[in-house]
């Protein structure tokens, strides 16, 4: 069973953490990934940067260039992260755009995503149906999870489909925003979380966009499965870089 | 082999709609309307008619006597600098406008290059009395300051893109994440045939009138309907995409798209997408683009800022993969002669962008009695100051 | 009682032509054969043919539904700022590059005020690959640097007119002088409805197509050809005259004519001819202008610089004394903020010129069911700085 | 008889000198009438300043400016001249535009000028046909010459109208420019001087326009009655104020 799977049946709200690799330095990767771990952190998305993150608030936006900057590219991940399951047993998601991975290949890059033991994939730019259609069969073959986004204006005959062709978790996104550009959720929010949690998906939720501390963590978890960190994540890594991880996920989840 | 866009938003492999799922329902809405209401005869009256009367369409086509004379063939100029704000960015701000208003948005934003399609906008936005936000390369917002200017005055809100190069690839990016965080009220007027399905085909379809014109416009020139040649730069590649629409599938018309090879094509500084590009995925279409083998997106480099864009459109994509359209490359320096060259021989100061196109008389022969129809896609008043500096005038 | 010239060059009392006889031949020759030239089916067909490809006639009737709401009368723009160049003044230059070909002139001398008419100038002598002078006030060079520029890209010289007030009055002076020194390959090529007989009635006569027009345009909105009201700015007076003639002898149509009050009439500052003028002589014309009770020429005012002259020409000297207009005064500020409305309600940047023209819906009351023809002299892009920084945008 | 025809009748090549009243400084008109006439100067134009002098270089129409800028008016012109005819015994004649003229009045102008003793007057944007049907019994009324321009472009035909309207002499414009333009003569410009005298009009020919020093002025009365000086002169005010005329003049006639 994916690590995936098999840790959303545990019975806890889940902490999902984002962060760039190769930011705030080129070699912290396993590093922080280590050290989130190692303070209780449930999942992690490593996100393989890119050029033109459109989904993006200014936060991620600047860790993607500064990482591109010291000089990441898709085959350092990988290779940063070839050993990653001798030491780290949570699930591990990459998350980035569709274009590097079209360069690198499709085939290619979900087969070398197995090998380092990566359990899924977020790719908000590639389309629900193009993923059905073209690479569905590709993904499972490689045993990875792809995880799509809803947001409060997902219809429900397309939650139902997202849901019908998901395996792992549906990414919600809190409020149709960029990343990092809320604070705090409202009456609004809540409404919807609890909307899609009556609706019984055959996917837990996990709810990203928006979580920050932990008042928005434990909102955003009331109704669902668990919370995806990532601009307060970055802005720790800038200000602290790799050091005192554990204190701020501990100041997430108290 | 069709040239036009298939049902699934495809050209041949090109095109299609790489979103966030965050931008699904408004380009989902689109889709399904925007073929409909443009078919509407309400719409179809009141887009003919903004064009007609505020516009000033029909656009001339003009018989350049003097450069036909020196290269020695017959050039006609479809005069787009004659439209309302100088360019023909305005043919598809009057359709996406009128298209918003039926979709009951409220606010436009849109990005810009050379800040002509800015212009575009703000200007419907304006005679609709809509709220419009633009957003522009801050490189951009240096170089072609008189239409910053013209967009305040016409109460647009211009907010520089300050990442990447600093140009229209970044300014589109700002305008995506404003779209996702405003998905209700708000229309996104894209100003090329670039972007997610259906937005390569609408602006195409707003564009066509351009060719459209160019058939009986011809006809009484030379008593007939089509020309050997149709030549247009390409940025995204709107100005093409109208000027080739109803030509595309008549293999008698020879068509050229010229892109802009910056300082030259192995400079480094270049915007050729054609020689330089690879497919990949570009502001959610599929489609040629300059990139890393990595798939990061290259910065692209023009002096014209309208062609200063490293992708092209999936029409564009797909003329060129299958051949039907020639691609030729011109260096800043080659069109800034070209640019001066028209000044001096028929009186009429060329955008930057359109100077690239008149360029390729001095790279390509023609015969004397082909018939070449050149799209004239804006005027230079924006460009002064760069011509000026440029020529130490 | 007819508005139009009379056989010896008067409007009434006003025109004539009051030059030195080393000016004599050459407006001789051109009063000789002025009008068999225009009448020449050839110079038909070149005239018109050049208006329709090239400058891109007919220049739209537009009906402002906003401005028109906002007044609640029924207001039509004449779109001359569509024209190529931006402005009314190349049906004028058209007309007569055409008319010194004919006459055998190699070399084209102009003023120019707001730059217009000198890039309208230069443009013609491009087109037709002659040598061409633009005499400019210093003044009005640094206010209308964009104009410059154009100027300079279309390969014209623009020399500076240092004396006087150094703006529109004192750079026709300058040209004067270079035609008294050029008195035989050179045509001078007069801006406006002023100077000796016959370019009061040669130049009204170019400009006329404007209101021919308008009959036909109107007939398509309104079912009839014969507006309300025709309002215009009057500088020198060419786009006025150009709307009015076709409705000058049918007292129906009302004719408003609008001149620049600078910082009010009564500040000194300003060039608002009709109120402040007396009959006299300027640049060969009998007329009213500013002036001392000695005879000075005043230096006048105005924020534009294609207003900023001290007379006005015969034929409105003669509309303003009979009565036959209505002359109304607007100041610099109420001419920016309606300059700035129509931006912001129609899309539109107009001229400074022109915007004096739409002021004086805040001065005058109109009906419900007036039909207004305001003749939208030209485009603003020349105007932007002086825009931007009066209103700090 | 009339000053300028009784000049005109003697046996020498004339000098008339042009000055700007009211410049260099606006009592001068006086002190330089005087003193042109005592250095053997022939007759004078006495320049009327104009805000707009189309038909003159820049030397005069500084002079203009300046003359105005100190405070010339008609008026006070003809205050100036008021005794001028208990000193002076030369031809006079005003040189001015037409729109001063015409604000005065010009019947009161003609008056005024037959009162202080002008003899004639010279109007270059006074047309040749205006003047002829509007105002040539005014000017006759008054015992005033009016002085008609020629140019080398000037008709045959025209030429004989104007000399069959003129009672005093022809104003001969060397070649077609405004005042000061040219430096010289040459081949074409003694044809024309030449071409003109061939002709045998009633009205003597006295050429004005790029006359500075004794060289031209030989030419320029070669096959004519006489000369005038305008640009030059001014210069040399400009430069020695009312001083030294008469080594000005001198230098001229030698
Ligand atoms: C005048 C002009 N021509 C051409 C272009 C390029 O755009 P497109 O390729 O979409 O026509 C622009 C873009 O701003 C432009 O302003
Ligand atoms: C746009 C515009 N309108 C009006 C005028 C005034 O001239 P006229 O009164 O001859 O139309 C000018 C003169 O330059 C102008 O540029």
């Amino acid at each position: 069973m994916n690590r995936i799977n098999k840790k959303l049946k545990e019975n806890k709200k889940l902490l999902s953490i984002y962060f760039t690799a190769g930011y705030p330095n080129l070699e912290d990767t396993t590093t922080i990934i280590q050290n989130l771990e190692q303070s209780g952190v449930d999942m992690i998305e490593v996100g393989l940067p890119f050029s033109d993150p459109l989904a993006d608030g200014p936060t991620i936006q600047a860790s993607s260039t500064q990482a591109l900057k010291n000089g990441m590219t898709t085959n350092l991940l990988f290779e940063q992260l070839k050993e990653i399951r001798n030491t780290v047993n949570i699930p591990l998601l990459i998350m980035g755009y569709f274009n590097p991975i079209l360069q690198y290949g499709v085939e290619d890059f979900c087969k070398k995503c197995n090998e380092v033991g990566i359990d899924g994939l977020i790719i908000p730019d590639l389309p629900v149906d193009v993923y059905n259609e073209q690479y569905k069969a590709t993904f499972e073959k490689h045993g990875l999870i792809n995880v799509f986004l809803i947001t409060p204006q997902t219809s429900l005959e397309r939650i139902n489909f997202i849901d019908s062709i998901s395996n792992g978790f549906i990414y919600m996104v809190s409020s149709a925003s960029v990343t990092g550009s809320q604070s705090g959720f409202g009456k609004e929010q809540t409404n919807y979380f609890k909307r899609i949690a009556d609706m019984n998906l055959n996917n837990p939720q996990i709810v990203g966009f928006g979580i920050s501390n932990n008042e928005t963590f434990k909102q955003a978890t009331q109704h669902t499965k668990g919370a995806i960190i990532g601009s307060a994540f970055i802005k720790h890594l800038s200000n602290e870089g790799v050091n005192r991880i554990d204190s701020f996920v501990k100041s997430i989840r108290l | 082999m069709s040239y036009n866009v298939n049902k699934k938003g495809y050209y041949g492999e090109f095109g299609g709609a790489y979103i966030p799922e965050m931008l699904y329902p408004n380009v989902e809405e689109l889709r399904q309307n925007y073929l409909k209401i443009m078919a509407e005869p309400e719409f179809q009256k009141e887009f003919n008619q903004l064009l007609k009367d505020y516009v000033g369409r029909p656009s001339p086509l003009y018989f350049a006597k003097r450069l036909s004379e020196k290269y020695n063939t017959k050039i006609y100029l479809k005069r787009e600098d004659l439209n309302h704000t100088g360019a023909h960015k305005i043919n598809n701000t009057i359709g996406q406008i009128l298209m918003a208003k039926r979709l009951g948005k409220t606010r436009i934003i849109a990005e810009t290059g050379a800040g002509q399609h800015g212009v575009a906008t703000a200007t419907v936005c304006a005679l609709m009395g809509l709220e419009c936000i633009v957003y522009m390369g801050e490189i951009d917002i240096a170089r072609q300051a008189p239409n910053v200017a013209r967009m305040k005055m016409l109460g647009a809100k211009v907010i520089p893109a300050l990442s990447g190069s600093k140009t229209l690839k970044d300014a589109t990016n700002e305008a995506i994440r404003d779209w996702i965080n405003n998905p209700v009220d708000t229309h996104y007027i894209i100003g090329s045939v670039v972007g997610p399905h259906p937005y390569p085909d609408m602006v195409a379809r707003f564009q066509s009138v351009v060719s459209e014109e160019i058939q009986w416009q011809l006809k009484e020139h030379e008593s007939k309907t089509k020309p050997d040649y149709v030549i247009a730069c390409v940025g995204g590649g709107s100005n093409a995409a109208g000027a080739y629409y109803h030509f595309l599938d008549d293999e008698d018309v020879k068509l050229i798209a010229v892109e802009a090879a910056g300082k030259g094509i192995n400079s480094g500084e270049s915007a050729a997408t054609s020689v330089l590009g690879k497919e990949g995925i570009i502001h959610g279409s599929k489609t040629l683009l300059m990139q890393t083998n990595d798939g990061q997106i290259t910065e692209p480099y023009s002096i014209s800022a309208g062609l200063d864009y490293p992708g092209i459109g999936p029409m564009h994509a797909h003329l060129y993969k299958s051949g039907r359209a020639e691609f030729i490359s011109i260096t800043d320096d080659e069109a800034m002669i070209a640019g001066l060259e028209l000044c001096k021989l028929e009186g009429i100061i060329p955008a930057i962008e359109s100077a690239h196109a008149l360029a390729i008389f001095e790279q390509k022969v023609f015969n004397p009695n082909d018939v070449i129809v050149l799209c004239l896609s804006g005027r230079g008043d924006k460009d002064l100051n760069t011509y000026i500096n440029y020529f130490k005038l």
